[in-house]
């Protein structure tokens, strides 16, 4: 069925409550309303109130309530509605989700999903922009996943539902209704933790995910020279042996994100590009991302988020070097 | 001290016109005939202003944005009972109050456009820009009021937000520090029954939100929010408790948000027809101008509409006109200083 | 129903058995001897073991710790009224509900000194480890308590929380959302006057914890904490209307401790001699003796001392015999699967 | 006047309530106790509990009223008593103390420190022990201050009270009483922003801040080849050119640092290095950091935390390449 990434997810969503009775949601307005996005419309109708969860405005009582749930005995899938409030749960997820398995030597898991939009380039309200996987790529015992396609969203989604391990999953909103693609209607599992070739390519290899991927697919369109276009898909764990033997063979890499650059996931991808490839590199990593600024409110959005051109310009430096 | 007659705990509201414009003129604070028009004009401003607000946004000039209808009084009654020298802060639906307040209506277009100036407001207006992130402003309060004290002003800091925001742990930690250091703060809970698609009744079980103001040792009392009246007296009374160091009050307005949440809202998903006609019927405006005309204040509202109707445009005009943000804004104010690896990022690349 | 005859905003408390060990048998719930007795001997077994965790501190032998002199029947009171099925929520300190719900003494020392398998419980006993974050573990039991609703359970989440507590967003928002579902849960305000230096009249303006129930529509009651009787019956009830869907309820245990905070504090600094001291008449343990004295049902303590004694020597060696966590027990549960990168640290520099 | 790193931080205080009326303190337990580590002790004494301000036990709470104090003219200096509690101040310190100059394009600012005991090393209870300082560091607008010995932490202090905008100031735990040195009474500034070399040298640059400085110093104390040593002072903004030069002309780089690896400051670090100076570089940048695991309760600290032995084999892995 061709589907676009609000519709792929929802259809994880209801075929995991469909096989899985401890899965749950939670989050803001995902009941009645469907979700701000319209990720979990109808899903109340048909899992019911108990299952599909309109909670309070409380995004740290929304997290902490799913680590109990998963305590015993639930897959819960909890909602953020935009990334920029997460903050408030990173406590919960950080202090408790993340270390549960660890602290208690396996006795006791937090098999949860914390979805949440993310990312800008769509022109939105103030704090609705943020894309600060970093935040929690960095915190050992979460893992930190990202589609970029409305095949990739389902088949991740299913994997971070049934995952042993707390994910935080985090939808690129400006992907949301971009593009439609057959989406098988039965099961479909995309693994954690490997990234994938979306292009190969001998030249350079340019590393993205989520609505990056696209944008470095036009901007390699007509380039003079074959890209690799590498799709991490998990930030955390991150396959970093794909990339690695991929920059091994071009010799060039290109790290692409929309979140400011300091300290951003490509600081991370480059430094093991760098260990794990130093004596084939022929050029330095580059980094495509963002500006280290708040994301401007939409009219000056266009002078933050990344672009074709940039991207471009940056794999013509990494070419030319 | 109404604080005292009206017990939110037995479910008694504080209503001085009541919804035929009809007044209890015991309860009915020292209101000069200039304050009421004023106060009509500005709650009458803002009903058009918002309206225009959401035709921009359906014509692709102006971002999502949230309605304010059928708020006019709860935004407006406690704002009248501020001093130049009080402190406004608000969450993001409060256009009526910084009106009242001095916050230029293009400023606030200008925001909604989604330009950063439109948070700039006129020199010495004491309010504080939009608090998206739900009810982190209300800590902030606290900390102003609690500076002011320090600082050995008299003034008052008032903290509007929403029935949902009640739910966030914000709200507690920054009542609770209210209630510790007898700070002056009136929170205003604009409880317009919805937060987004959710309910009042399932945002907390609390049978009013005006007692959640029990737990933080302070006195809580429950408004009629569609009177502006009523929102006036009892923000006066917590204003001058406040002042006099008596320390903190909750107020409850009780109200409805007649509109959608936003522009990107559709509230046909969540609550029926009859129940939005049925406190259509409320309308502060239609109460409040119900009132003024039994008193013989209010004449020709029609030359007042189209006074105003011309104010809007302008703003709306002038809001357009301003250009928008050049590269060094958006990297100028980062930091009071430019760090040289910003400079190099805003010179190289982000052009 | 407890909670409708004792009114925490009239500053009503809950006692069964006063300072002397006089007991209102209007009031007393009914418990067996064989029951009475065990409550007593857990918590002297609690005062044994917590006595001699402080000196292992101090003999460098376990780390930094959190005493529970002075709270034991506010802890084990609570926990007797739990079934096997139900669950228990602590935060840390609480040594004697958890040894009355099945974690070892040897268990509890292990963690102390700093060692994760002290955070793992014998199967089936369904208590959470630790949680030292204050707070957090609020929302965590309402999250447990809709699971079991969810899962057709019968079970009630009890969770232990301190004064101090309160004042964290986490504490509103689990007990906001527990209103709102309904949850089968019991929240046990452990209020012993103290949140490190900070004075129970310095966390919150309210007048009892008990009445904050007050902002989520449910029932709240304060209760004399170190008063095993009257923690027990309150709990007791409050369970029950948890397991018949009613709800959850707060209850607040108005109790003292009477140790430091934890063995890095010092309560010199913040209290004088005589108001511990005053509360040393207070102690739970013998107005428990007392009373089981009075009834002829305790006759030897000395010999149940030495018994408890012997226990608590045996749990502080075989605790202290468990070899620290190797090299691959640090790595290895991190994830339920080992990432490539994480494998090779483990097995490079890290040895 | 021979203090150590409390003592210093103490004087730093007291001087600048003294100077400036509208400096306060505020914080869980830092009037009548002084602080759990004793840094505020006899402040409530000498300024009022007014201004030395014992808050309820709400760590946003915390952050949330600093902001309002600074937005109202005061320079708030606010305690949190562990870095391990501190991503509940995440929402306050991100979405508004780090914008607030941005969005209100300079009218407003928040001039506010952020202090918190950090680092582990000294076998302390769960969550006692963390340096994310990443965290912080990644938001455009905050900055990151780490000082490494009494009298750098007396001048970034004061420094960081007197700066403009909002700063998140690190103290090493293990750091407080390990080591007395000269700190002058008066008033003394160490500029934020700029780093400094702890000790010259020619064959590798060894990046560190922090408890680390004194371990990176005793672990080349016997090395075979002269080592840079540079104090980062600031993690953000980040004075990379100080790193790049030195880098430059050593042509060897470890950075060292006791957060996890992963997404850790050390991968901004080396891919500034990197980017800066890689024509330069004879061997990969090496990070000596801990494992990417939580931190493990004090008897398995020792094999998490960065020692001298781990720091020497880093140096050797780079000079031998
Ligand atoms: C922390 C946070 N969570 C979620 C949101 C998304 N959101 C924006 S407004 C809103 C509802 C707010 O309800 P209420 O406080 O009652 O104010 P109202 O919109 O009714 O004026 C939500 C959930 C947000 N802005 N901030
Ligand atoms: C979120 C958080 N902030 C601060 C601390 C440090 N701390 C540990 S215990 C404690 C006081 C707790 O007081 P209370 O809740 O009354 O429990 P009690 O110690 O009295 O049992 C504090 C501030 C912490 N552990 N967690
Ligand atoms: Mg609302
Ligand atoms: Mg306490």
């Amino acid at each position: 069925m061709m589907m676009n990434m609000v519709q792929a997810i929802n259809a994880a969503l209801s075929g995991e409550m469909e096989r899985d009775p401890s899965v749950v949601l939670l989050g803001e307005d995902v009941g009645v309303d469907g979700g701000v996005f319209r990720v979990t419309d109808g899903l109340i109708d048909r899992f019911g109130e108990d299952r599909v969860i309109d909670t309070p405005l409380a995004e740290a009582g929304i997290a902490g309530v799913a680590i109990g749930m998963a305590l015993n005995g639930l897959r819960p899938v909890a909602e953020i509605q935009f990334m920029g409030f997460s903050y408030l749960v990173l406590n919960q997820m950080i202090n408790h989700a993340a270390r549960m398995r660890n602290r208690t030597r396996g006795k006791l898991t937090v098999p949860m999903v914390l979805r949440m939009p993310y990312g800008a380039g769509i022109k939105a309200l103030e704090h609705h922009s943020e894309s600060t996987e970093a935040l929690y790529a960095q915190i050992p015992g979460l893992k930190v996943v990202v589609p970029s396609t409305p095949l990739e969203a389902k088949g991740l989604l299913i994997s971070s539902i049934r995952d042993p391990d707390p994910v935080v999953f985090l939808e690129p909103t400006r992907s949301y209704r971009m593009l439609k693609e057959e989406v098988p209607e039965g099961e479909h599992l995309v693994p954690l933790g490997k990234a994938r070739t979306v292009q190969e390519g001998d030249d350079v290899t340019i590393v993205g995910w989520g609505a990056m991927i696209p944008l470095i697919q036009r901007a390699v369109a007509d380039l003079k020279g074959s890209a690799e276009i590498i799709d991490l898909r998990t930030i955390s764990p991150m396959d970093s042996h794909a990339v690695v033997e991929s920059v091994k063979r071009t010799g060039r890499a290109v790290v692409v994100h929309e979140a400011p650059r300091s300290f951003g996931p490509g600081a991370e991808i480059a430094a093991r590009i760098y260990e794990g490839a130093i004596l084939k590199l022929e050029a330095p990593v580059e980094r495509v991302t963002a500006p280290d600024i708040t994301v401007p409110l939409p009219k000056g959005e266009d002078r933050y988020y990344v672009n074709e051109k940039k991207i471009k310009e940056g794999v013509e430096r990494a070419l030319r070097f | 001290m109404l604080t005292d007659e009206f017990d939110p705990q037995k479910g008694e509201m504080l209503r001085i016109v009541d919804e035929e414009g009809e007044a209890d003129m015991g309860l009915m604070p020292r209101m000069s005939k200039d304050l009421l028009l004023k106060a009509y004009r500005t709650m009458l401003l803002t009903r058009l202003a918002d309206d225009k607000a959401v035709k921009l946004q359906r014509q692709g000039r102006l971002g999502a944005y949230p309605p304010s209808k059928g708020q006019e009084a709860s935004q407006v009654g406690p704002a009248m009972a501020l001093k130049e020298e009080d402190w406004l802060v608000w969450a993001f639906r409060e256009m009526g109050a910084l009106l009242w307040k001095g916050v230029p209506l293009e400023t606030q277009y200008l925001y909604w456009m989604g330009n950063e100036l439109g948070n700039v407001y006129p020199e010495g207006t004491r309010v504080t820009p939009s608090v998206v992130p739900v009810g982190s402003q209300v800590p902030q309060a606290v900390g102003i009021a609690y500076a002011g004290l320090i600082r050995k002003e008299k003034s008052v800091v008032l903290a509007y937000f929403g029935d949902g925001a009640t739910s966030e742990g914000d709200f507690h930690e920054g009542l609770n520090f209210a209630g510790v250091f007898r700070t002056p703060n009136v929170f205003v809970c604009q409880n317009n029954q919805f937060a987004i698609s959710t309910r009042r009744s399932r945002q907390t079980a609390s049978a009013t939100i005006a007692q959640k103001a029990i737990a933080y040792g302070f006195p809580g009392i429950l408004v009629d929010g569609n009177d502006i009246m009523a929102m006036y007296a009892a923000t006066k009374e917590a204003a001058e408790r406040a002042r006099k160091g008596k320390g903190p009050t909750l107020i409850e307005s009780f109200t409805y948000r007649m509109s959608d949440h936003t522009t990107s809202d559709d509230w046909r998903k969540y609550r029926s027809k009859e129940e939005v006609a049925e406190w259509e019927r409320k309308d502060p405006l239609k109460r409040f101008s119900a009132y003024l005309v039994s008193k013989g204040f209010l004449k020709d509202e029609a030359s007042l509409i189209e006074e105003l109707g011309e104010l809007v445009e302008k703003a709306a005009v002038q809001a357009e006109a301003t250009p928008a943000p050049g590269l060094a804004d958006v990297f100028e104010h980062t930091y009071a200083e430019m760090p040289p690896y910003l400079r190099e990022q805003m010179g190289g690349g982000w052009k």
